[in-house]
């Protein structure tokens, strides 16, 4: 009898099983984009320059970077480890590709292919310090951090790399029908992301060693070389974030970054990525950044001083993810 | 009683003029102070439903993950038909056509039912976005299906993550994971444990029906007469020793139980 | 094909007969020198009248793109004019020209961007030659004879950093008698200060003279050196003027203080870019200059005003 | 046979279960520490200056509020959770003390007494977001971090509190015997922890919540009260902490403590703390400390430039982790 | 077949004139789409011992959480002695002298056996130093050790932390865990599911005993004969429901599988 029942739900319920995941996947969405829609809707109201072509381009740009990085970190987050390094690695990744640029005369898309290749070896090192070294993902990054900084400061005598073509600007300021580049970067990058960790067997495999290494272990799954492809991509992100950021202010910031593991870590989390491993999507990430940025956005046009923006971005935090789990909570009702 | 385990060393060999479809020959296996083996020896032949008893503690999960290549024997060496082979992790094991059911129900907890039957050995798309790593969700589900139909499993939905299921569905999740994969041995560490009576049933079919498809089963169980019912031979492992070898149409309960508990040195084979 | 480098919108000419809101923006939030230079453009707003200034910035002075981004926000809003001190000369030289393509003009104040646009001032104070005067401050002090001294900088990478560490080194090459032996960042916090001069005063007991080159690192250093008892021992230039550097300037523990002029900074800024709104007066650079101030220039008027400036007396002229 | 073996065990083996015990734990202490006495060792015989009791002592000095904090941040960590606001919280608590005694003349007792109110109140508000909000803890104290440094620049106007009273320094500058007082203060804290999270029941309670939540739960551990309790301790010693911070620069620092709180996780970890909950030991946190302490401390000394620092201090922090990791895996070669 | 949980409705009194021990009456208990309780009765009686079988899925882990002040109920409810009682967690219910053995065994892994057995009921030190929170861990360390020796363990030492043990050693510990403090009612959800032959009699004596003292017993279990071995009476849950209450001395095996699995509508009693 119950195996009748288990075989109808699965032929006829097909299309419904389909459905059903889609509808519960988008409301675990549900309340960061409810909470972005609220803010967007609310700062329309609040300041006549925030719904102007000229902010709306300047917010997506100024996402960009977040964003993108923010998926690498999400990726990583999934599989039960975290990258502290993410800004460490886009500094030392924006300052290399400014270094080609002036030093050697590279084109844009060497330098950019640089950036993303310390961006690699970065992530790299990242993974090999996670499964060879078998140092807990905190520790391995917290160090990479370390290490790169002081790589950065290394490399560039502490002094910021000047001196670019204008043509450098064009990934983080240049525009393709009136869409800032940068978005259409994110946008691509988003899209591929989603696309790897939902259909792809390699984001099966993601989900699953964050959900339990062990049994992703048992069940064939080779874990230190997929583990290690997670930190390699989000290594790539890294680099490529931090080449639009370089190019965003033309020039290679040795500083740049400080602290943007704590955004990136932020955006991901308020999408519905659990710091515990095996939850986490893209979209919900990307709703995140822009969270974010609206926040710091809206706090500029309605004149809210620093101080007073650093309690804001605090306290919605706080809601975003409080709403989230009372949701959760109130879906699931778990034990 | 002690010595019962040295006693059975020399006439190791199985019966038959075949070797052995899966050996295991003086395991030793220390996790820090405690040796949870000490010399265990282990044998399955071809088509044989072998039952691996033993007291709590004894060391049988410990020998079916030594087996199964998730620990690595501190001395000792595994023989597959005869060859010593090296099982550095359980993918080597795999490939040799061994497939476990845990104990511990290695599980991932925010798969989905299906994501987790087909974990490690996931169905592509066919054509070239397969060869880009591309699921084909849908054969999965369906197939997962079909496969707990069969053991009369009774599950929300395939799509339910695991982690909402009932400790026995959990189980029945586990067991038709190895049963679908299996090629040469399975092993199955107390698969029915927390099964009902009907999927408990079930599953004891499915053991015989793949030995009689020429596959060789170890299961590790504590319920006696299960063991009597469906095992071949029966060996018992005691404080991380083989202690006795028997048959099990020439056996009761109370042989076993004397046998896992070393109240009696009989010995028979 | 269709990519090209965004220069901005064409913003609409300003009506500049009524009330002005101006964006003065620093490098950071949070030090005594940058509420200085917020009191100046106060205090040229409240005496120009019906003008309002929108004081905001980043936290820290390395966070470049926060404050790209935060130029572009203001640029969006259609402030009037933007006042501001460039974190980085060269990645902020977009955004100004993204404010002047919308047509909004700007003022720099404290540090300009490279290339500096003709229409755009620059009311600053030269770090470099004055690092470089500081060294032989440091040099007088000392007096001849062979002496070891250090340098605590406060955040590498940063570009006044650099500026006034590069020219503090021009001017130790002039004296050959003075030994650079130990240069450690106290990344503009005062316990970092402490720490790391405590540690440079233990590897060089024969320590003479230290050269701090912010606020929180004299503060640190001054504390380290009193903590070890060498108070007066250990020749201290600093640079910036909160009332605990002058407290310890007027104690001994301190020889001298480069001190710049941020009230006019923020002042001159905001003053002449609302002549120039209103005016339509053209908009010039001018130099705001710094003070040497020591224990015996101390009380003297002029110093008091660099000091202690007030919209009653504004150090400006 | 089986029950006279186990009763044997515990009445005969009571002294050697608890030797055992000992061992076990000396030795899970032992690469962290090891590491600190080779440090010591080659930094006595690279500089003539470090084994002067004028450098230990400073080191002992300097190294006592992050060892204080890394205290209260390892209580958090064997709960699984994180405290992120430390810096935030230690700045705001010290700005307070300062404040309290530069306008209304309170003397230091009172002072103190007031930064460590300020830190329990600040632990409250983190212990009530995780356990009443349900707010993940990397989320609720990344929350309080951001609002917790908007409020110490709103109060103070982002300029440091200045103008104190010679005895505001007692606590940061003070001796006792020849023994700074902070030092004297970071060993009571040590040693006070440490007997509170071994010997006593709400010691146990951590560990347990740690370790399996719904467990203890069913146990009967009001779980919501006891963390709650473990987020407000750890409050109290980073108020402490920050106190004794502003008493040694004699001022309240509106910026003091950014990006403390990754020291004083790397501290906990480098002792053995893991982030997964349930495992932690203060000694361990405190060699940790003094290891980072050391490396510090040592560079300066040489004459290493900060850019070589943190290369160096990312290499430490990697080989400390990296060697525990190993040793304990020889050890117990666990699955 | 699905009107046999209403048919009982009539008669949920039990013989005697005594109100039930514990009693549950209409639990509804849903997640999110699932609803694993669908009006859920159970009623155990003093000094009884209750058996609750039912399939895998049925809901018997959840109706025991509901019981435990684990879950709470969406609807229906639970009594004590003949009064409405609320358990809000599980601390009320073992104010009320209700101790459960989870089957998912909730143990804290990096805790001692020790630590673990007495986790929330923490001796402490004689005199102020208790009072001050401050543990006794050597009678803890001896108190743990006899409780194991009543239940047959072999147990490496108490001292080792539980992550270490075997499946059977991990729930040793938790069933000495529930048999140790309970004064009223002691739930055992499937508590033999993976101890050994001679484990899993000293429980069944455990049971025995527990019922001679006047407590009385909940056991969870998919093992039939056991079932009627220890039981007094069998309540059988199907599909989030009662299907049918039953004395264990006039069933007989097939009569409880038809029970469970819906293939009779019989109900007795
Ligand atoms: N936390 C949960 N979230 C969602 N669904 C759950 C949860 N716990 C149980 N369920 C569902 O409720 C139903 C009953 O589960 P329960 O664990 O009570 O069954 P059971 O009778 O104990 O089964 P078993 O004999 O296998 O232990 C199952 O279909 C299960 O999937
Ligand atoms: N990972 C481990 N670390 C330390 N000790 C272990 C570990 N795994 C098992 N042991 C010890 O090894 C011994 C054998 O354990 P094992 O799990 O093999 O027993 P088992 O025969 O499967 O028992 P059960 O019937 O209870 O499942 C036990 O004493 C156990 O404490
Ligand atoms: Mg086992
Ligand atoms: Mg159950």
């Amino acid at each position: 009898m119950s195996a009748v029942e288990a075989t109808a739900d699965a032929r006829g319920g097909a299309l419904n099983d389909w459905l059903r995941e889609r509808i519960s996947h988008a409301l675990s969405e549900f309340t960061a984009a409810t909470a972005l829609v609220v803010l967007f809707v609310a700062l329309s109201f609040a300041s006549p320059y925030f719904l102007t072509a000229d902010n709306l381009f300047n917010i997506g740009a100024q996402t960009a970077v977040i964003a993108i990085i923010a998926a690498a970190q999400t990726m990583v987050i999934i599989t039960r480890g975290i990258d502290l390094s993410v800004g460490s690695v886009a500094a030392l990744a924006g300052v290399a590709g400014a270094m080609v640029v002036r030093d050697l005369g590279f084109p844009l898309l060497a330098a950019t292919a640089v950036a993303i290749g310390v961006g690699a070896l970065a992530g790299l090192l990242n993974g090999l310090l996670v499964t060879v070294a078998r140092i807990p993902p905190f520790i391995a990054t917290l160090g990479t951090m370390s290490v790169g900084r002081g790589l950065v400061f290394i490399m560039t005598g502490a002094v910021g790399v000047y001196g670019l073509p204008r043509s450098f600007q064009l990934l983080g300021n240049g525009e393709i029908i009136g869409i800032p580049f940068a978005v259409v970067i994110t946008v691509l990058v988003a899209v591929g992301v989603a696309f790897l960790l939902s259909q792809t067997r390699f984001g099966q495999y993601t989900y699953a060693m964050g959900s339990n290494l062990e049994a992703a272990r048992r069940s064939g799954i080779a874990v230190g070389r997929n583990l290690t492809y997670v930190y390699v991509l989000a290594g790539v992100l890294v680099g490529l974030g931090g080449m639009i950021a370089a190019s965003r202010v033309n020039s290679g910031q040795p500083n740049y970054g400080i602290s943007l593991e704590l955004d990136v870590i932020a955006a991901a989390v308020i999408g519905g990525a659990s710091l515990f491993g095996g939850q986490g999507r893209i979209v919900g990430t990307i709703i995140g950044a822009f969270l974010i940025a609206l926040v710091r956005n809206g706090a500029v046009l309605l004149d809210i001083s620093i101080h007073y923006q650093q309690v804001i971005v605090g306290l919605i935090i706080w809601a975003a993810v409080y709403f989230d789990q009372y949701r959760r909570r109130r879906l699931e009702s778990r034990g | 009683m002690a010595t019962a385990a040295t006693a059975t060393a020399e006439n190791d060999k199985p019966a038959a003029g075949d070797p052995p479809v899966l050996e295991a020959r003086g395991i030793v296996k220390r996790f820090g102070h405690v040796e949870a083996l000490r010399g265990a020896d282990f044998t399955v032949g071809k088509g044989e439903v072998v039952a691996l008893i033993g007291d709590n503690g004894a060391g049988k999960s410990t020998l079916i993950k030594t087996l199964s290549g998730v620990h690595a024997p501190d001395e000792g060496e595994i023989r597959v038909g005869g060859r010593p082979v090296h099982f550095a992790t359980p993918v080597d094991a795999r490939r040799a056509g061994v497939e476990t059911v845990y104990q511990d129900l290695a599980v991932a907890d925010d798969l989905s039912v299906a994501a987790n039957l087909y974990l490690g050995r996931e169905i592509l798309r066919s054509g070239p976005l397969g060869r880009l790593g591309l699921l084909d969700k849908r054969a999965m589900r369906q197939g997962a299906a079909a496969a707990l139909a069969e053991l009369g499993v009774r599950i929300p939905r395939v799509t339910t993550p695991i982690a909402m299921l009932s400790g026995g569905q959990r189980q029945c999740v586990a067991v038709a994971r190895a049963i679908i994969w299996a090629t040469n041995v399975v092993i199955l560490d107390e698969p029915t444990a927390a099964l009902g009576v009907v999927q408990t049933g079930r599953v004891l079919d499915v053991v015989r029906r793949a030995r009689d498809a020429g596959m060789s089963v170890v299961l590790v169980s504590h319920n006696m007469p299960q063991v009597l019912e469906i095992a071949d031979r029966v060996e018992v492992l005691r404080l991380g020793r083989r202690a006795a070898r028997l048959r099990a149409d020439e056996v009761t309960t109370d042989d076993l139980v004397a046998a896992m508990t070393g109240s009696s040195g009989a010995e028979r084979d | 094909g269709g990519v090209e480098v965004r220069d901005g919108g064409d913003g609409a000419s300003k009506d500049a007969s009524g009330p002005l809101k101006l964006a003065v923006v620093p490098k950071a939030v949070g030090a005594d020198y940058w509420n200085t230079v917020k009191a100046g453009a106060e205090c040229a707003a409240q005496r120009a009248g019906d003008v309002t200034v929108q004081w905001d910035g980043v936290t820290t002075e390395t966070d470049v793109e926060g404050q790209v981004n935060l130029i572009q926000n203001f640029v969006t809003k259609k402030v009037d004019g933007i006042v501001y001190a460039a974190t980085d000369s060269s990645a902020l030289a977009p955004a100004t020209d993204q404010a002047l393509a919308a047509k909004i003009p700007v003022a720099m104040i404290d540090s300009g961007t490279s290339p500096q646009p003709s229409g755009v001032p620059l009311f600053a104070t030269d770090n470099r030659a004055s690092a470089t005067e500081a060294a032989k401050l440091l040099a007088t002090e000392l007096g001849p004879g062979n002496h070891q001294v250090a340098l605590v900088e406060f955040q590498p990478g940063s570009q006044t950093n650099t500026e006034r560490v590069d020219g503090f080194k021009a001017g130790l090459a002039q004296f050959p008698n003075l030994k650079l032996v130990g240069q450690q960042p106290s990344r503009s916090d005062v316990n970092e200060a402490r720490r790391v001069t405590e540690n440079i005063l233990t590897a060089n007991p024969n320590l003479a003279g230290i050269f701090a080159a912010n606020e929180p690192s004299v503060l640190g250093a001054a504390q380290a050196i009193q903590a070890a008892g060498k108070s007066g021992k250990v020749v201290i230039i600093g640079w910036d003027a909160a009332p605990d550097e002058v407290a310890g300037l007027r104690s001994g523990q301190i020889s001298a203080l480069v001190v710049q002029n941020p009230f006019k900074m923020g002042y001159f800024g905001v003053d002449k870019m609302v002549k120039h709104l209103r005016d339509k007066a053209p908009l010039a650079s001018a130099d705001t200059g710094v003070t040497f101030v020591t224990k015996k220039n101390i009380d003297s008027a002029e110093i008091k005003a660099v000091l202690e400036p007030s919209c009653a007396n504004p150090p400006v002229q």
